[in-house]
């Protein structure tokens, strides 16, 4: 789901920004760390490969038709930060050209879908590759999608775009939907991939890190729960009932639901640390 | 192929095509944040953005009805949400909420539109966006059409055979996996391109155009006419 | 005789503002075969996409006397067979034997038939050996037969063909020619060779900028637009 | 005469095993062009990725007198100027001037002076009206011109052009074919096309199965191997 301009309050838009553009930086530092020189290319023509991709249509159940949205396959094959780094250029390609998400909701764009969703990919693929392929790719494309979905959900509610009870839950069952399809389009995808060339598709990391892997995950999803429970918590009964929305009280409530977000991701981070320095001590 | 004619718009050479990408970078970000933080209550200030672009548009010398339907690929999502909020009693906030993903989408084409994408790269990058980054736009752009392309023959060449009947699921994987192939293919050959040409694992970069103080007159012209707009209506 | 292909005024304009047709007048003979000319631009292959419907001007078009419209568009396109371009771009199972196959399992074959008639067609263009292999790893002359091989196993009554020797070496060149000599169907060539053209087909049509500018005879024509290069 | 290459006992196997060449000796004078034939898949292409180090088999590489190495490998490539089958691959920056200045700036020429030799290799090839242009909206044909700029743009000694001439209309195949035989530089020309090898080469080379299996005049070997189709 891309965010169009005019719909994130400005606190939301332009704490995401800030967020977003220093991780980007990161991303890009440690794509051209870990990557040789011909993956420059490879990159850009991967990028270009999801857009075409999308417009593949998978018949998925009777009547119901999905495509590829690509994060999870371009974490399996490109490893994370490349596919970061790809999907954060489509992004900019889609906001500017392509009137698909907002400029300043850009911030916004790139941490629901090329920072979290292929976090969530990441870590999915890493902490059950080992004991099941397979499923870890399911559950890559599944969690990158639900990640990716939920966050925006949560970001649109804070910043105060009124819902009622059914549009939220039919959202929620939308997002269920799409997230199975994505995760049994990749792992599809991914096999017929395999079948041309093995090599293209990198295996999963040892797993002597998978603790860390959990925990992050975990971390993660918290987050995204955190988001939207923050985003429904304050007046979210209120709002689940279909009641108007006190419109003067919306910079209180994004503030409290960005610090009740803070909070959850600083206690899972710390939890991953204290965890991780006892495994290595 | 909808970024093709903005290629092409791109290319003209009206006064506001002549402008330093920097500055309608700039000017662009203005324009974004103002709008996004008026009060719905203030529908004028919404008519005078709309003519602000309008002038701008004329100005550029593009067709105003075509980047009008081009941004207007944005209404179905923001209508969806405008509904919503209307329902909820808010009629203002409706309106507001699709004027502003309107006019937001409006801006952004109307930068695209008068700035090739080498410029507004290029002005991303002065302005510190990591080079990676920038390759890889530039990389996604210039094969997009023709992965795309390759993609369209191949379900082409599928309909053709009556894949509607049978073109089923194995069918889509098959589809994207040639195609990932093929696109693996074309990145290990465009990279020998560039080894053959001298590349050593870094882009040279050619000589930014100056700004000048036309561009410093455009951006400050801009500046004040959103304050301008944001505080007096 | 009766006309397999007949097309007035068919103008096309792509959805970026590019107007490739302007205007055709065509007509196919039963059995005949023709060869469509003109400069890269010029609107061959625009042309030919238009023949089983897969994209959609103005203008009328009929094949085997069935105008072209939703209701009969399925019917023409297992009469009128495509061979692209570039065959890559064509072959999209993972297996040749699949490949040849996925046409006949869509028109309604069980599959034992469908394998049988993809079997079949295999032996026809003397690609029996591969029927396992995956086609993204053929050379470029048998990613060409399996092609056509997909092409035949519709039993199209019409071929059209666009381009059909690019990247082909010499005696695989023959042997294609060969073959389509063989072939009883009506066709449409588009190429850029001369000698290919005059060995296929006897009258031939020159495009430029979306319409034809010239028409007749093959041998007639190539020296009016000094389509030879040597 | 001095050679500008000679290589002796090339040999080259793909990581997937396909051994693509087997021990090829070859050499071409200064100043010569040269034509290579053979069939699909015969390991023309992978031949010719060796000639400026882009593949590296076993065997000896001579270039100018330098032997290929690590230490040369810069050197080299910017003698040797291959234009490949695709132009697509090989036109791979924003627009054709940046494209094309891309190679001078890696040889470490000032961002002024590679643009002004830019300027005047593209104005050499035809194409000094398209300097701003993005390569993806070109014909095939410009395509191949700013491709085969981009190569001279780096000056090379010795120019290898992969099938150069697949995809292109008659005139845009005379136009081009006049421009190389303007050039001065040596040529290792790789083509199906016997018409093409005659009017730009005097000596052919035939692959076969990843050895060269005959040498000689051209006209005569187009004849040995029955190298034509009309
Ligand atoms: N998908 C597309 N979108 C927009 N314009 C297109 C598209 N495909 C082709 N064109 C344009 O339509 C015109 C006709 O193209 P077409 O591919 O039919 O030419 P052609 O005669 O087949 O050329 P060639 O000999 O090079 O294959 C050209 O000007 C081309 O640039
Ligand atoms: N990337 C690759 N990996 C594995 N095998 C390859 C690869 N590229 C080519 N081959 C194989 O190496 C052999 C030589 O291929 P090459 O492309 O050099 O042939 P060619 O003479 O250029 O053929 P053509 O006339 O069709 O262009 C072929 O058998 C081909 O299948
Ligand atoms: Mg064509
Ligand atoms: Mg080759």
């Amino acid at each position: 789901m891309h965010i169009p301009d005019g719909f994130l309050s400005t606190p939301v838009w332009a704490t995401l920004d800030v967020v977003s553009a220093p991780a980007v930086a990161w991303v890009a530092r440690r794509a051209q760390r870990d990557t040789q020189d011909h993956r420059i290319p490879l990159l850009g023509v991967m990028g270009a490969f999801v857009f075409a991709a999308q417009m593949v249509n998978f018949p998925v159940g009777p009547g119901t038709s999905g495509h590829l949205v690509g994060g999870a396959l371009l974490t399996v094959v490109l490893g994370p930060a490349a596919a970061s780094l790809v999907l954060t250029a489509i992004l900019v390609l889609q906001a500017l050209i392509f009137q698909d998400g907002g400029v300043l909701a850009l911030g916004a764009n790139v941490f629901n879908m090329a920072l979290a969703g292929v976090a969530a990919a990441y870590l999915s693929y890493r902490l059950w590759g080992q004991a099941s392929r397979s499923g870890a790719i399911f559950a890559a494309g599944a969690l990158s999608v639900m990640t990716s979905a939920c966050l925006a959900l949560g970001q649109l509610l804070i910043s105060g775009v009124p819902m009622t009870g059914g549009v939220f839950w039919a959202s929620l069952g939308l997002f269920v939907v799409s997230a199975l399809m994505e995760g049994a389009i990749t792992v599809g995808a991914v096999r017929a991939i395999e079948r041309l060339n093995p090599a293209w598709v990198a295996g999963p990391q040892p797993a002597s890190s998978r603790t860390v892997a959990g925990v992050a995950l975990a971390a993660l999803l918290l987050v995204v729960l955190g988001t939207l429970i923050a985003s429904v918590a304050p007046d979210g009964i209120q709002r689940l009932t279909g009641q108007g929305v006190d419109s003067t009280s919306w910079p209180q409530r994004t503030m409290g639901g960005l610090a009740g977000i803070a909070m959850i991701f600083a206690l899972c981070y710390l939890g991953g640390k204290l965890k991780s320095r006892r495994r290595s001590a | 192929m909808h970024h093709l004619v903005i290629d092409r718009w791109s290319r003209g050479s009206s006064s506001l095509h002549q402008r330093d990408p920097r500055a309608k970078l700039a000017a662009l970000l203005v324009f974004l944040i103002v709008l996004s933080t008026t009060r719905p209550a203030a529908q004028w200030a919404f008519a005078a953005y709309a003519i602000m672009l309008i002038i701008a548009v004329h100005s550029a010398r593009l067709p105003i009805l075509g980047l009008a339907g081009r941004a207007a690929l944005v209404l179905p999502f923001s209508a969806t949400f405008a509904l919503l909020t209307w329902w909820s009693g808010d009629t203002l906030r409706a309106l507001a909420l699709a004027e502003k993903s309107f006019l937001s989408g409006m801006a952004a084409l109307l930068l695209v539109a008068t700035t090739p994408l080498t410029g507004w790269t290029a002005a991303l990058e002065s302005w510190r966006a990591p080079r990676m980054l920038i390759l890889v736009i530039q990389f996604v752009y210039r094969y997009l059409f023709v992965i795309a392309e390759q993609a369209q023959r191949m379900r082409w060449a599928a309909v053709c055979r009556g894949s509607h009947k049978t073109g089923g699921f194995r069918l889509a994987t098959g589809l994207v996996g040639v195609l990932f192939a093929r696109s693996w293919q074309r990145a290990d050959g465009i990279y020998h391109a560039m080894l053959a040409r001298g590349f050593r694992g870094r882009f040279v970069p050619a000589a930014p155009a100056p700004f000048r103080a036309a561009d410093a007159l455009f951006f400050s012209a801009c500046l004040a006419g959103c304050l301008a707009v944001r505080i007096l209506l | 005789m009766s006309k397999a292909i007949q097309i007035r005024g068919l103008r096309y304009r792509y959805p970026d503002g590019t107007q490739a047709l302007n205007g055709i007048d065509f007509h196919l003979d039963a059995g005949e075969s023709v060869a469509l000319f003109g400069a890269n631009g010029s609107g061959k292959t625009t042309f030919v996409m238009h023949l089983n419907g897969l994209l959609r001007g103005e203008g009328s078009i009929e094949v085997c006397s069935m105008p072209l419209s939703d209701e009969t568009l399925e019917q023409i396109r297992s009469k009128v067979g495509v061979v692209f371009q570039d065959s890559d771009e064509q072959l999209f199972m993972p297996t040749v034997l699949e490949d040849v196959a996925f046409g006949p399992l869509n028109l309604g074959l069980s599959p034992d038939d469908a394998l049988t008639r993809a079997r079949t067609v295999l032996k026809r263009v003397g690609m029996a050996h591969a029927l396992e292999r995956a086609p993204y790893h053929l050379s470029a002359g048998e990613k060409k037969r399996v092609a056509i091989a997909g092409v035949l196993a519709m039993d199209p009554e019409i071929l059209v063909l666009d381009e059909p020797t690019t990247f082909l070496d010499p005696p695989t060149r023959r042997d294609l020619l060969t073959l389509l000599r063989s072939l009883p169907q009506a066709k449409v060539v588009v190429t850029h060779d001369a000698n290919l053209a005059r060995a296929l087909t006897t009258r031939a049509v020159f495009f430029d900028q979306g319409r034809i500018a010239g028409e007749g005879d093959v041998i007639e024509l190539i020296q009016r637009f000094h389509w030879e290069y040597s």
